[in-house]
């Protein structure tokens, strides 16, 4: 850890903090960031989502180390943190903050994408089954109460167990396909309350086809709920990757993800916490803002939300 | 008189109650929301349908505009009948008939601006596009009296009155010939009303409109139709040209909501017939006359409960269900 | 009522078959073998081979699920292959337990939950909520494994509060007085229904605050003012009966949530219950194991939606006396 | 409040923290080495080995269920059991039942573990109720071992009666009953399994009077069990971590002993890449194996010369084997093409393709799997690119047989006997050589220490000559073979704990009346 | 003249919106007077501050947003209503003053039958036994008409028509036989035939239990039908109050005067077009300045915009108007 890596992160602190007052700033105009930042954790999530993605975009430039180089392997194990290892280093010698730092983009990705998968599918599915209702809703309602029936991580083990070696890819749309039933419903039933309204209408008798309807009228006013349930579904997925990890399976190593980290350290918790409590206070951190947003989100994108 | 342009002959419509079996089975209990319901509409005039709350008027307008499959019937419209068109040839007709909703709030997308919602159907029926487009927005806005800049506006923006005026703009942008005007002043303060209701009788002269001019409030619809039709769950009990229903109502129905409706003169105050009870539910409708429950006509009779009277002609052009149409109350 | 219950009960049947077809396959589609010694042993491949032919997995896959699925019909769900007993009485000793850990944590997680939840509602944007509201997020956002760790190495091992895994103490467990037993399982019980329970509680606060403040602005509350109550009787009464309504939907959804922490928290706190035995189950390829902890997590959460809907149609008298009953 | 009336030399209750579960006490079909743990104190063998753990001829074992034996030809042993022998539940140990047991084990629907060990043995009969016959097909230097070291003796009188194809799911498995010092108590699944001692066992009461394995999750929650004082004695402690957080504990004494483990990684000569003997050797000359040492066990373990575990007498730091040499190692790779490309931490390439590997390793062994990561990073240094695949031991297993593998790490607990093990693991077409090694002249050294007949120095001479010729081919990497050490409460005394079977000698061990704690009192 | 029972003097409730646009006056200075058992009218279109004010009388606006302003002052029985305690206020509440509101639906609780929610005020102010505040609600149902009371009693809301809710509500609030009865739009929601049968009520119940009632409307027929003198509301204050025969008569404002011409009558025959008020109402974060209906005045002058004009006696007995013209009649001549 030299003198510049410490200067490029504080650097990226302050760019977080006056990337979120600034924004906070810029669009002070707006109706819906007066709602969301009237939220008191708000700017302050943004700060911390925003910290954590500038890491993880400038990860080599933070990072003093490879994330898995194995310094000195009996010298260097399980270390405490100290002023070259500000995080301290784990069983094998590695750097906890390059691990870290490196361990945001993968867990950051991973929450991502797989919740892209799972909202995008879930979307589809709720506005298929809300739309159209009468026998495909049926059936798509009916698939998803079969989902929903076995907890998710029961699920999940066995969907990953059908591959011996798991490449992030799967892992990502296995937990993405995983994920989808519960916003499926959410999206069906906005899609059901919205179909009835007037606009909706209006728009049938303008002559729209049922493409056009959806696409213009319904799935946009549902995607305020979309847009809630996604960011607190990052969340979700990055403690499900966490969990997974934790049970042994997880994102391949030495790819450092916060998962495997807690995982891998989790049997030195008695000896060397601090191996698996930068990455757990790390996640709790990131979900933790990602719920604020969430929640800020939910009143940001609701004009009806005005008066609470 | 010149051929109608709209001729609803025995419109049923029936609501599917819950579905069994994971909602694949049969339904159970029907709601008849509308149940034979006939009328036509001379090219150019206004029919106003009045009723109370739930009596199946809006399943009217929107059954004849298709936006929901009849359980029975025929309407035609421009010669052409609604109920059996493919999509193709529906989507074409739909230039020739629009609506008009009731509230105001919910009738415009509020994620697109009045130009984006008024572009639509040019684009969706390909009349006009690019800078053609805009002009034609603007002439919309125009025509609505609207200031032109408002089209940048978003609808929560705008009042209740200003996106009434752009829902009509909407309706009339594919040039329709026929408008069901779903109850579009209800939701309007009474000055806004005034002006709503003044633009919608223009434009019927400009462009000679046809309108099914949906209302609950009798005054409105004495204003504004020529004639006159009173649904009463789900069914036409009166229908009349608006002078003689005005003057001399047959239904006792009817009667009792001209009674009933508050005068703004307090010298004028008369005798209220007050109804008891409310309108029963269109799921459970009532045997016989379905009126009978409420009705204070003296002569009601067990045949009142048991026959159902058919809509006939009391006196020339006058029609109503009553089995004692006839006789004074 | 009874019609509705009886399709419900279709229903549910329909999906518990599915999700154990689902399951069936999926997992037998999974590399891997079962019989593996869990030391550090490499078996006699002809020995694994006996033991296949021994529980019928050198059979077609088809054959082997008719099988099981008319063996299912019987009542006999099959042997376990890595504890070599029926899987009935397997089941008869782990299922017990999580239901027991569950239900505690269920218990921590609602009443806490909607306790937390009223009293922050009651003080909306004070101080006390904003602090409540943070502690109820990082709850929320905890790992639940992590937080069992955590609480195992703190209160277990260095403060040596509660037993550090385990549900009872084996020793001394059999010459327990019945209410030495009670205190013995509730003492083994404390740590993991807290993890699960507080992680749960941070959700269930933070809907339950919402919930209430959503009814909190609706017109019968301004109307139970305007009737001059005391501020204690709307929050209690007229807000808190309105906000379970909701709750009880989360209720419903909360057992899967509940199982998926079990199998999470039995494994950190060696807890001998059914989350465990299925996420072990299902890395041993223990087949028969992981079909019924499938079968029993969705019978066991299907039930946990009927009981919600139940509790629901008890709760509301909207949907009690059934849609259309309106009177007039 | 608690009844606490024990008192005296026979109280004694020991917690062993156990990470897994038994399968079933039934020995021919088990297959989980805790059940073993746990049979092995309900069951007695004919004889049992000694503590030189000599495997060859029958001069090291000691009596158990036979009170003495006799080789009335070369080829035909004669044990006479001990008369004071009985069942748990009341008859007398006969004849009858060794020759059932024996019947049982070479059954083929039985599936007993041990039967090709027994191959060697023609026939066992009862002469009469305590004298049972050993007939052999020819002389071996094993022969004694092979009769007694596997067979547990079962109870012909509630076994005969259930079907052999039955036996893997016997309900006698899940409450045994046996001849040895203590018998079944219960057994709850997920739970614990508790078992009493025998008072009128006949080869002395035991002091130690309840025995219960509480299965915990794994290694970490049976320290943790350990260190919080809920646990007595856990044999195995793992990496140095895990001794240093044991050794701060006051009431913990450790017990250090010679492991029969030792870890590999394993290549499988049959895949493209490693059936280059060249590659193989380099890889192994790249791998600073002390230093891992070094880094997992603290130099608690040592480099074996081979695959052995520190255990066997044929143990010996002077067999031929491959040095730390990344600068070989690198020449060798670039002698067969696989050329470097940009400086370390990038792959060689040989014709377009990485010089890469997929390294098998299991999730469940914290040990295996750091070793795994420091082979990755220190391959990456001589530019070979390892995928570590963490996989369930299950998926390897099936695997590894499957022969669907590049590498892979194992680490092999081994019998007393080094014949038995290295040609099972190394024997061409052996059922456990997942790697495919096949080298005709480690075969002929292998067959040669086999039959070395009781001449120990030719013996050894042989199986250094085998295991020289092993490392020159390389197949695999040793990595270490650990000095394991044990952790047990100390109050309990006379603690021996055994190479082979870490508890097999529990029922010596004893608790001083005066050191007796409240668990050892708790009457039941 | 009787003394007022109830005198609101300049009230003023202030909403601070979040919108960064300053603050709602959405009532703006309003005062005026109740009589024992009179009928009071307050008519007003959508936004001119009506619901607030009743709120206001019975401190039921929600804080924040809200806040009624220092000075404000609403008498009531010899006190100032807006700084009781929260016991004595809730002593008047639902007890003194009762209030009705325009969704009888949504202001009923869905999870308590009928009979529990019109006792629970009773047992609250009179502390009645649970049985006999079942027997006060019994008579109270009985009271409002609901036909087979004993049934309704243990009913759910949703069991009940919209009509026979607000029957309810009624019944609710006047269980402990209020002074005053709010009755904010308490038939906006109802058909017509259902309407008149609440406004008959509403008369009926006056006549037998002597109270006030505050009857708040936008339509003009209803006050005219039921009020005995009118308030007209608009932009946050009183622009005129007369008795109702002469306002109807007289109206000297111009917005009641415009708000008269448009509506559709049904005792007159259909004129070609309505009149209509132009423009729409401002929005309460910025009223106008000088007179607030100026600039949909037809007869606005330079005196309108610069100057607002207070409430002013027109000379008819109890007839005060928020209009210039009041003063410089002649400009009325002159324009029409
Ligand atoms: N989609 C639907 N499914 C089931 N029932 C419906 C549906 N839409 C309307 N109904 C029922 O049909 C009846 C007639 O409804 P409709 O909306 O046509 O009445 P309306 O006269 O327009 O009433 P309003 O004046 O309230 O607009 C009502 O009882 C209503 O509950
Ligand atoms: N909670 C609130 N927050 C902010 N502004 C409010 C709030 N309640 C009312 N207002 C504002 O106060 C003004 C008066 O509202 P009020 O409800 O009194 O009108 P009203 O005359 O009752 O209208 P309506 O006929 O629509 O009921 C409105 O402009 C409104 O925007
Ligand atoms: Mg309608
Ligand atoms: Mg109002």
């Amino acid at each position: 850890m030299t003198p510049r890596h410490w200067a490029v992160l504080l650097a990226l602190l302050a760019a977080a903090a006056i990337g979120a007052l600034g924004l906070r700033a810029g669009t002070a105009g707006s109706d819906a960031a007066r709602r969301f930042f009237r939220h008191p954790t708000a700017a302050f999530a943004v700060g911390v989502l925003l910290f954590f993605v500038l890491i993880a975009v400038c990860a080599p430039l933070v990072a003093p180390y490879d994330p898995s180089a194995q310094l000195e392997i009996v010298q260097l194990q399980n270390r405490p943190p100290s002023w070259m290892h500000p995080l301290g280093t784990d069983l094998y010698s590695r750097d906890l903050l390059s691990r870290l730092v490196f361990g945001a983009r993968v867990s950051l990705a991973v929450g991502t994408l797989a919740m892209l998968v799972a909202v995008s599918l879930g979307a589809v599915v709720g506005l298929l089954a809300g739309y159209f209702h009468r026998w495909m809703d049926g059936v798509l309602m009916r698939l998803v109460d079969v989902g929903l029936a076995v907890p998710r991580i029961f699920l999940l083990l066995i969907a990953v167990s059908l591959w011996s070696q798991l490449p992030l890819a799967i892992l990502v749309l296995t937990i993405g396909l995983t994920g989808w039933f519960a916003t499926s419903r959410l999206v069906r039933a906005e899609v059901l309350s919205r179909r009835e309204l007037a606009y909706v209408d209006a728009a049938r008798a303008l002559g729209a086809p049922p493409a056009r309807v959806i696409l213009r009228h319904v799935l946009p006013n549902a995607v305020a709920p979309l847009i809630v349930s996604a960011a607190l579904g990052i969340g979700s997925v990055m403690l499900l990757e966490a969990s997974l990890s934790f049970l042994g399976i997880g994102v391949a190593p030495p790819t450092p993800s916060w998962g495997n980290m807690i995982a891998d350290g989790k049997e030195q918790i008695a000896t060397a916490p601090w191996t698996t409590l930068s990455p757990g206070l790390a996640i709790v951190l990131v979900v933790m803002a990602l719920n604020a947003v969430g929640d800020a989100l939910r009143d940001a994108l609701d004009p009806r939300r005005e008066a609470t | 008189m010149s051929a109608p342009l709209v001729d609803v002959r025995n419109l049923v419509k029936h609501y599917p109650g819950e579905r069994a079996w994971l909602g694949l089975g049969r339904p159970r209990r029907v709601v008849r929301a509308v149940d034979g319901v006939s009328f036509a509409i001379t090219p150019g005039q206004t029919l106003g349908l009045v009723g109370e709350s739930g009596c199946g008027k809006s399943t009217v307008g929107r059954t004849i505009l298709r936006l929901q499959e009849p359980t029975a019937g025929q309407v035609v419209i421009d010669g052409r009948e609604v109920f059996t068109l493919g999509a193709r040839e529906l989507r074409a007709l739909r230039r020739r008939m629009q609506i008009v909703f009731q509230d105001p709030y919910s009738s415009l997308n509020p994620r697109m601006t009045v130009r984006q919602t008024l572009r639509e159907p040019l684009a969706i029926h390909r009349l006009a596009a690019g800078a053609g487009a805009d002009a034609k927005v603007a002439a919309l806005l125009e025509e609505v009296g609207l200031d032109s800049r408002l089209a940048r506006s978003y609808p929560h923006e705008l009042s209740g009155g200003q996106r009434q005026r752009v829902g009509i703009a909407r309706a009339l942008s594919v040039e329709p010939a026929f408008l069901v005007c779903d109850e579009p002043v209800s939701a309007l303060d009474v000055s806004v009303q005034a002006q709503v209701l003044n633009l919608l009788m223009d434009l019927q002269q400009q462009r000679r409109l046809t309108y099914l001019f949906i209302a609950h409030d009798l005054a409105v619809v004495k204003h504004i139709a020529e004639q006159v039709a009173v649904m009463y769950l789900g069914k036409i009990v009166e229908l009349a040209p608006a002078a003689e229903l005005y003057l001399a109502p047959r239904h006792p129905y009817t009667r009792s909501l001209l009674s009933a409706v508050p005068v703004p003169d307090p010298a004028a105050q008369k005798q209220r017939i007050v109804l008891t009870g409310d309108v029963p539910s269109p799921a459970s409708p009532p045997p016989g006359c379905p009126f009978h429950p409420r009705c204070p006509h003296p002569k009601k009779n067990q045949r009142c409960r048991t026959e159902v009277p058919a809509l006939r002609a009391v006196v020339p052009g006058q029609l109503a269900a009553c089995h004692f149409a006839e006789e004074p109350m | 009522m009874t019609a509705w219950l009886v399709r419900r009960c279709a229903a549910a049947i329909a999906i518990v078959f599915a999700v154990v077809t689902l399951t069936f396959l999926l997992i037998h589609l999974a590399p891997g073998t079962p019989f593996v010694p869990s030391d550090e042993r490499v078996l006699d491949p002809a020995v694994v081979d006996g033991l296949r032919r021994q529980f019928g997995l050198d059979r077609p896959l088809g054959v082997q699920y008719v099988r099981y699925v008319v063996a299912l019909l019987h009542g006999d769900p099959g042997y376990s292959f890595s504890l070599r007993r029926p899987i009935g009485e397997v089941l008869a000793t782990t299922v017990p337990n999580t239901l027991l850990l569950s239900g505690a944590a269920l218990a921590i997680d609602f009443l806490l939950g909607a306790a937390i939840g009223l009293y922050q509602a009651a003080r909306a944007r004070h101080r006390a909520d904003v602090v409540l509201g943070n502690a109820t997020l990082f709850l929320y956002s905890v790992p639940t494994f992590w937080l069992g760790l955590v609480l195992v190495l703190v209160f277990g091992q260095h403060l040596a509060w509660f037993p550090v895994g385990g549900d009872r103490n084996p020793v001394l467990y059999p010459s327990l007085s019945l209410l030495g037993r009670l205190g013995d399982r509730a003492w083994h019980l404390a740590l993991p229904a807290l993890t699960l329970g507080l992680v749960g509680a941070g959700g269930t606060a933070r809907f339950q605050r919402a919930a209430l403040l959503e009814v909190a602005g609706q017109d019968f509350i301004r109307t139970a003012r305007a009737k001059g109550l005391h501020e204690r009787r709307i929050w209690l009464v007229h807000t808190l009966r309105n906000a379970l309504l909701p709750l009880i939907t989360l209720f419903g959804l909360a057992l899967p949530f509940l199982l998926t922490g079990a199998v999470l928290i039995e494994t950190v706190f060696s807890w001998p219950g059914m989350g465990k035995l299925a996420a072990d189950a299902i890395f041993t390829r223990d087949y028969p194991v992981v079909t019924a902890a499938a079968l029993l997590a969705s019978v066991m959460v299907v039930l946990g939606s009927l009981v919600a809907d139940v509790l629901y149609s008890v709760a509301d008298p909207r949907i009690r006396l059934g849609k259309g009953g309106a009177r007039a | 409040t608690r009844p606490s009336t024990c008192r005296g030399d026979y109280c004694g209750t020991l917690v062993f923290a156990a990470a897994g579960q038994p399968d079933i006490l039934l020995p021919p079909v088990s297959v989980q080495g805790l059940a073993r743990d746990v049979y092995q104190q309900i069951f007695l063998k004919l004889a049992d080995i000694g503590p030189s753990m000599n495997t060859l001829g029958d001069h090291d074992f000691q009596p158990q269920l036979s009170q003495r034996w006799e080789w009335e030809t070369p080829t035909r042993l004669v044990f006479h059991l001990d008369p004071r022998a009985r069942w748990q539940d009341g008859p007398p140990v006969t004849a009858a039942d060794v020759a059932f047991t024996f019947q049982a084990y070479t059954d083929s629907q039985v599936h007993a573990e041990s039967r090709p060990l027994l191959g060697g043995i023609v026939s066992v009969t009862a002469r009469d109720s305590l004298t049972a016959v050993f007939a052999y097909r020819e002389r071996y230097p094993e022969m004694f071992y092979a009769a007694v070291y596997h067979m547990y003796i079962l109870p012909r009188h509630l076994l005969d009666t259930v079907p052999r194809p039955r036996w893997a799911t016997a309900a006698f498995g899940r409450v045994p009953v046996g001849d040895g010092p203590y018998r079944f108590v219960s057994w709850t699944p997920g739970q614990s399994v508790e078992l009493g001692a025998d008072s009128t066992f006949f080869l002395g009461r035991p002091h130690i009077r309840r025995l219960i394995w509480q299965f915990v999750g794994d290694q970490q929650a049976a320290i943790t069990q350990l260190v919080a004082g809920q646990g007595d004695a856990l044999e195995f402690l793992g990496p140095l971590d895990n001794l240093r957080r044991v050794q701060q504990v006051p009431q913990l004494a450790t017990y250090p002993y010679k492991s029969s483990a030792y870890g590999y990684m394993l290549f499988n000569v049959a895949a493209p890449l490693f059936s280059d003997r060249a590659v193989r050797r380099a890889l192994v000359l790249a791998l600073d194996r002390d230093r891992m040492n070094q880094s997992v066990w603290a130099g608690q373990a040592k480099v074996p010369p081979g695959p052995m575990p520190q255990l066997w007498s044929v143990w010996d730091p002077a067999i031929r084997s491959l040095p730390y040499d990344t600068a070989a190692a690198a020449r060798l790779l670039a002698q067969r093409g696989w050329r470097a490309v940009g400086g370390g931490g990038s792959a060689r390439t040989r014709g377009g393709q990485k010089l890469a590997f997929e390294l098998l390793v299991p999730t469940t062994s914290a040990v295996r799997r750091q070793y795994a990561r420091l082979i990755q990073a220190q391959l990456l240094t001589v530019g070979v690119d390892v995928k570590l695949v963490e996989i369930e031991p299950n998926v390897m297993q099936d695997r590894l047989a499957k022969g669907n593998f590049e590498a892979a790490i194992l680490s092999y607990q081994a019998d007393p006997s080094p014949t038995a093990g290295v040609t099972q693991h190394w024997g061409r077409g052996a059922p456990g050589n997942f790697g495919h090694y096949a080298n005709p002249a480690f075969q002929r050294a292998l067959e040669a220490a086999g039959h070395g007949a009781n001449r120990p120095e030719e013996a050894a001479r042989a199986w250094r000559e085998a295991f020289s010729i092993l490392n020159d081919d390389a197949p695999a990497a040793w990595l270490y073979a650990p000095n394991l050490v044990a952790a047990v409460h100390r109050r309990v005394a006379d603690v021996q704990v055994r190479p082979d079977s870490w508890w097999a000698l529990v029922r010596t061990w004893r608790i001083p009346a005066d050191r007796l704690i409240d668990r050892d009192r708790v009457e039941r | 003249m009787k003394e007022p029972l109830l005198r609101v003097r300049d009230l003023k409730t202030y909403f601070v919106t979040e919108r960064g646009r300053g603050t709602a006056r959405a009532v703006d200075g309003v005062s005026f007077d109740l009589y024992p058992g009179e009928t009071l009218g307050i008519v007003g279109e959508s936004g001119c501050g009506k619901t607030v004010t009743s709120l206001s009388i019975l401190r039921l606006i929600p804080e924040p947003p809200g806040h009624i302003r220092p000075g404000s002052f609403i008498e009531f029985e010899g006190r100032n209503l807006l700084t009781l305690s929260p016991p004595e206020l809730r002593a008047v509440r639902g007890n003194r003053i009762a209030m009705i509101f325009q969704e009888p639906m949504t202001s009923l609780n869905p999870v308590f039958t009928v009979g529990d929610q019109i006792a629970e005020a009773a047992i609250v102010h009179q502390r009645l036994s649970r049985r006999a505040a079942r027997a006060r609600a019994l008579e109270m149902l009985r009271l409002v008409g609901i036909p087979d009371p004993e049934a309704r009693l243990d009913d759910y809301p949703h069991q009940l028509s919209g009509g026979i809710c607000q029957r309810v509500m009624i019944a609710m609030a006047l269980v402990c036989h209020p002074q005053v009865l709010i009755a904010d739009e308490p038939t906006t929601a109802l058909d017509v035939t259902i309407q008149a049968q609440i406004l008959e009520l509403l008369e009926r119940l006056q006549a037998e239990l002597g109270m006030a009632i505050m009857l708040i409307t936008h339509d003009l027929g209803i006050v005219a039908g039921s009020a005995d003198r009118v308030v007209v509301m608009y932009a946050g204050q009183v622009v005129e109050t007369a008795p109702t025969p002469e306002l109807f008569t007289r109206a000297q404002h111009p917005y009641t005067e415009g708000l008269m011409a448009s509506v559709p009558r049904l005792d007159r025959p259909p004129a070609a077009r309505l009149h209509s008020i132009p423009g729409n109402v401002p929005a309460a974060t910025d009223w106008p300045s000088g007179c607030r209906f100026h600039p949909r005045c037809p007869y606005a002058w330079d005196k309108c915009r610069a100057e607002e004009p207070p409430l002013l006696e027109t000379g008819g007995a109890g007839h005060t108007a928020r209009c210039w013209l009041v003063a410089e009649p002649q400009r009325r001549m002159r324009r029409s």
